[in-house]
């Protein structure tokens, strides 16, 4: 029993990071901000070198084979950069999707091109045919994967369907919502069960946002913690104040639990498949839920600056906004795990 | 224990709402943006004082209407405004802050120059208080005020500082005694924004807008006699106005609003039927009930000239706190349709999504602005409970 | 419009407190928790003095002829005390379940026996005919009112049920469950609707429960402060660490409202009709949650003696619990708000 | 990440559950009274002591199984025993903190007098650290201790001390140097509870039971040598103990045992189809899955050797606040019928809303002894996040 990264994970969470803090500068925020597609050419080109697209592709499709809690270590690496990278649609569910429920000359057709980083896929589900609200990724995607009722999913070109972009509350990830004609498309639907299949895809698509949402919540609470170390008010550093210092303890009480569970969570979707749904469903709600705690009280401890633009800040508040709405907030991922459990 | 109004308020009421019926169309829209009232807000302003219902207990030659305060009156006024969904007048810093301030500690000739063009919205000021360096340490500010031929000339910075980008006037507390203890070093001067040396710069926060400022200050010199009270006294006259807040009072019909406004947005989608979502409103709405009453002792309170006590000065922070929950509460029910945020622009009204966003993210702020929740609690405890205060702490 | 206790109500209160705090002494207080049963003879007697009993009987029937914010003040005085003595069940809802459903002989019958305090009613509700769990002030009444499922009430004298004393966690009230036979009792079937009668006469014991748990809150905040402020550790007052000095600003920012929403909901019970029965139950519920949060609290920053016998203070807090699940728990009482409202 | 078990762990989960099977049947009840060990439960601990499965890693010198330290073959043998319901030895604070100090501080004599007695429950002990007026500031303890013809004279009184009714020995604090700064006035002192002078008398909780003591010393003799490490060290060595304090690791299997207890009596009552029980139920269950999951964390650094720093340190006050809200659902769910409190008797078992009843109670207990909640805060934020201390307060 090992319940710890390895030390491969630990590297390349290492290099990823180093990565993502050169190229997403606070100036480069900033910058992506006013367009808000999610997406960048150049940054995504680093990515590609470094094989992120690739992480789940089978090794014989030229991917690097790895599992869900690489892909989650990945994703706390992101959150936590607020990095306007196209990755939990595209790299972790739509190759998912085509893992769990594509011929296998399907996936021999799209996961090399998917780990090669040629094509980006946005990811959608349709309650009814051919409206997507909100699907993840589509914002510069080259190609779009939707769930359809029946838990099998069309295929196309991102030109195929019309895209509506909102300007998202978060910056880095966009808001589209899609119409298209499902009649017309190419069908993933080679599932035994393709809402089984479906699910496992959304449940993997959850753990990655949880972990998101780590790593964009431990980044707030570390930038507030140094800021309240800092600080100076009535002539003390403020972090010495016994409320602020206990504030802090409540908020590692909260989040550090978050990390194992997240883990947990990811490693659970590859090995432990009768705990796979309901602790995907309950990692993204709690996550969801720590997540707010945490962006409210960090940007409070950092006072005034906190609450501008100055600090840029709230660049990681609104991701985890983003993170607890998209695929289910909290209060529907409960309620689902409580009818998985037979508890309604 | 009687809810009813007496005859006096009754009568008031029925007025008011005759008031409304003849008028109520002139009224400017509700909420409004971030620029400097027009022409059509300023009217409406000018025809609520003569009627008495701004600046109501303002002596008449101050250009208010001179009646006796009654904070019931005060009620009956706001509520009716609020239940016709009507503008009830100007509520910036100068009319909440500094009106109230000259009429306690100003000159004659002050409470003359200012108190009627300030409610009759002629002179918009702004407040300079905060600083970089001193947010909740307020008292320990460091913008200078030297003396000089006549002048105090002033040198710093201000932040936080509201409608500084078309204010007329500014209130300001800056450091005119380097010498003497942190708190009795301050002076409260008046000073036009007009003065030469003084840069204001827009200051974008969380929600995406700049509610607020920055002004610099470069040897700006105001005419000696524009300080109030007198030299090392600001922060005694800073302290005048906290005293007169009573600002909070009546919130509670800004909390109903959000909970009416909430309940009916669960009901829009459909959500009163997931376990979760209802369960957190119906808490909200027990909490808002409290919350209400709440608010109708310290209005029979302040009528009988009661001091409230901690019963006033916990409003702020457990309000704030309440308002970021049913805030939240919107947030979640509306699910990835609350995730576009498409202000239409400063001025212009917004979409339901995007107006629950900010009150979200705004809320957030309140928590720090205007004495943060930690500065809140330290006054609920100390001032409130008499608990002691933190010790000094020893030089090391 | 005046939202505060009249001077009479003032007075009353007092001279409820003084009483009460010369009987219910903390020595008085263990003796009884011997028996448990919820009665004292010679405290009784006193409180009939003070014209306790017929707090809500009509004047015509030798009562003092007061509404619900008198019985809601007495109760938050009573819940301040700890004091043993039948008041939620025998003074209010039996008071109340005569005025709103009996007919005029019969409430001339027991009403002035009432006010006497010569008759004392336990007040049950049966689901399923002769069976009570948990009969409110049962302990030593002389009579037993018990609401039937279809809103009439069984009026019958104590020997008439047989009675199982619980060793209840409250030691000031007692736990009784009934059996008794229906169909030889006598009826109070007066009312035009029923259910309505008796669900007036639930609310009604809801508000004064709530109120009794704010006047045992409001109690043990008053104490923990007092505590605080004496104590000293590392060298300091307790009292001026600031993390405490914070948690009495959380406890006061709860309580402080809970006392206007007590009013309130006592108020609506006589004159606001439509807003009287959620009203009841949202403030049974609040005060519910509320009154556990400042229990844990007070008791916490008492530290160690406060976890101990020696203050006695655990009587509050089981008074608090007792209180919270009588009539509902605040899960029931919301779920039956959110019904009244049709959001179910 | 890999959560199977290697072959040397599988090995010992059949070996134990080969004991578990053969020996099961010889086992006391779990949970047990408060009074002394008997019989049945010392031969069990000396069963579990020769097979290795209690003092598996102390020293065969000293009575122990002499295993090398694994953290994980650990956690097989207390998971194995919870799996089948069994007891899996006595823990008490003898075992817990006594032992590992004297390995670690104790002369070789002190630990072959005491080691094997008190891991096979031979020799009971109590703790004699806090005192009235030193709960939370244990280091400002006053219990004096005076060095007269070779022995230590002890005056003064303790509280809070668990088994003092019935142990045979205590580990004591005491000032033995009141001249010097107070924590380097401390020592740390083993003696008889059978010495005369000592009174115990027992105090009773909120639970209704005395499940302590207080402990008044009135001229205690005892002989110099029972001293450990030395004059003035008693602080170092009573912290000591705190480092190689790992209970808390393991205390998920208690959380998951709760929620499975939670989870049956909900569904016993009908009370998964009331939303808000429901919706408690689970989200105690994602805080559930969260903490067992970072136990896991721990486990695997405890077996790397990492010091898992304030991960470690957020244990107590986070399990004990979640602790508090799983007893709060089972009593919110038996209603009324969790009213009824009938313990039938220290020793005996009691119905299920009694016992959830005094594990809500002494929740609040846990926030309150061992470090309070605020005590543990401070830790976490000042040793955990480097925070700094609270500055030294100036003398009036």
């Amino acid at each position: 029993m090992e319940f710890a990264l390895s030390e491969e994970q630990v590297l390349f969470a290492d290099s990823l990071r180093g990565l993502l803090s050169e190229r997403v500068t606070i100036d480069a925020l900033r910058r992506h901000a006013e367009t808000g597609s999610g997406f960048d050419e150049g940054l995504w080109n680093n990515l590609v070198e470094l094989g992120l697209p690739g992480l789940l592709v089978p090794e014989r499709f030229g991917g690097a084979g790895l599992g869900m809690v690489d892909a989650a270590v990945a994703a706390e690496v992101i959150g936590g950069a607020t990095a306007f990278a196209p990755f939990a649609g595209s790299v972790v569910m739509a190759t998912l999707a085509f893992i769990h429920g594509a011929t296998e000359a399907m996936q021999a057709a799209w996961l090399p091109r998917i780990a090669a980083g040629e094509v980006r896929f946005g990811v959608g589900i349709s309650r009814n045919g051919g409206q997507v609200q909100a699907a993840i990724d589509a914002g510069a995607a080259t190609h779009l994967l939707v769930y359809l009722p029946d838990g099998n999913a069309a295929v196309i070109t991102a030109d195929e369907a019309s895209a509506q972009m909102h300007r998202s509350i978060d910056r880095t990830r966009p808001v589209v919502d899609l119409t298209f004609d499902p009649t017309q498309a190419a069908m993933l639907n080679a599932a035994n069960a393709p809402q089984v299949a479906m699910q496992r895809v959304l449940d993997a698509g959850r753990v990655v946002l949880a972990a998101d949402t780590l790593g964009a919540a431990q980044h707030m609470f570390d930038s507030a913690l140094t800021f309240v170390k800092q600080r100076e008010q009535f002539g003390r550093i403020i972090g010495s104040f016994q409320a602020v210092k206990h504030q802090f303890a409540d908020m590692v009480t909260m989040l550090e639990p978050c990390r194992g569970m997240v883990w947990y969570a990811a490693y659970a979707q590859d090995a432990l498949p009768d705990e796979a749904r309901v602790t995907a469903l309950q990692t993204k709600a709690h996550l969801g839920d720590v997540g707010r705690e945490i962006a409210r009280m960090a940007t409070e401890a950092h006072g005034g600056m906190g609450f501008t633009d100055l600090l840029g800040l709230h660049y990681w508040f609104k991701r985890i906004m983003f993170n607890r709405q998209m695929l289910g907030g909290p209060e529907l991922c409960r309620e689902e795990a409580g009818r998985l459990q037979g508890w309604t | 224990m009687d809810l009813s109004l007496s005859d006096k308020h009754r009568a008031l009421q029925d007025e008011v709402r005759a008031f409304v019926r003849e008028h109520g169309h002139k009224s400017p829209k509700l909420g409004g943006g971030r620029k400097r009232p027009d022409q059509k807000t300023r009217d409406w302003q000018k025809l609520l004082v003569d009627n008495g219902y701004v600046g109501r207990t303002i002596p008449r030659e101050y250009g208010g209407f001179g009646a006796a305060p009654d904070v019931l009156e005060a009620a009956v006024i706001a509520s009716e405004f609020a239940a016709a969904g009507i503008y009830a007048g100007m509520t910036n810093q100068g009319i909440s802050m500094l009106v109230p301030t000259l009429l306690e500690v100003g000159t004659e000739e002050q409470r003359k120059q200012w108190v009627e063009k300030t409610i009759r919205g002629d002179v918009i000021w702004c407040q300079g208080y905060s600083e970089p360096g001193a947010g909740s340490d307020l008292a320990s500010l460091t913008t200078r005020g030297v003396l000089q031929d006549g002048h105090w000339v002033i040198d710093g910075q201000k932040i936080w500082t509201s409608s500084a980008h078309y204010a007329d006037m500014m209130f300001l507390l800056c450091r005119t005694e380097p010498d003497k203890p942190k708190h009795e070093g301050i002076s409260y001067l008046l000073l036009s924004m007009k003065t030469p040396g003084i840069e204001v710069r827009p200051l974008r926060t969380m929600t995406g807008r700049a509610e607020f400022n920055e002004v610099f200050f470069t040897d700006v010199r105001v005419p000696e006699h524009q300080i109030v009270l007198g030299r090392g006294k600001g922060w005694y006259v800073a302290n005048v106005t906290l005293k007169h807040e009573r600002s909070m009072i009546g919130n509670a019909e800004k909390m109903t609003t959000r909970l009416e406004q909430l309940i009916a947005l669960l009901k829009a989608n459909g959500l009163l039927g997931v376990a979760e979502y209802r369960d957190r409103l119906l808490k909200l709405q027990g909490e808002v009930i409290a919350w209400k009453a709440h608010n109708l002792r310290l209005l029979t309170e302040a009528a009988q000239g009661v001091d409230s006590g901690v019963k006033r000065m916990i409003v702020k922070y457990g309000g704030t706190m309440l308002g970021f929950r049913l805030a939240s509460l919107a947030i979640d029910a509306l699910g990835t349709a609350g995730l576009p945020f498409e202000s239409a622009g400063e001025d212009a009204e917004d979409d339901d999504a995007t107006t629950w966003n900010i009150d979200y993210l705004y809320d957030v702020g309140l928590m720090i602005g205007g004495g943060s929740n930690n500065i809140q609690k330290n006054i609920i405890a100390e001032r409130g409970l008499d608990l002691p205060r933190e010790p000094k702490v020893a030089r090391a």
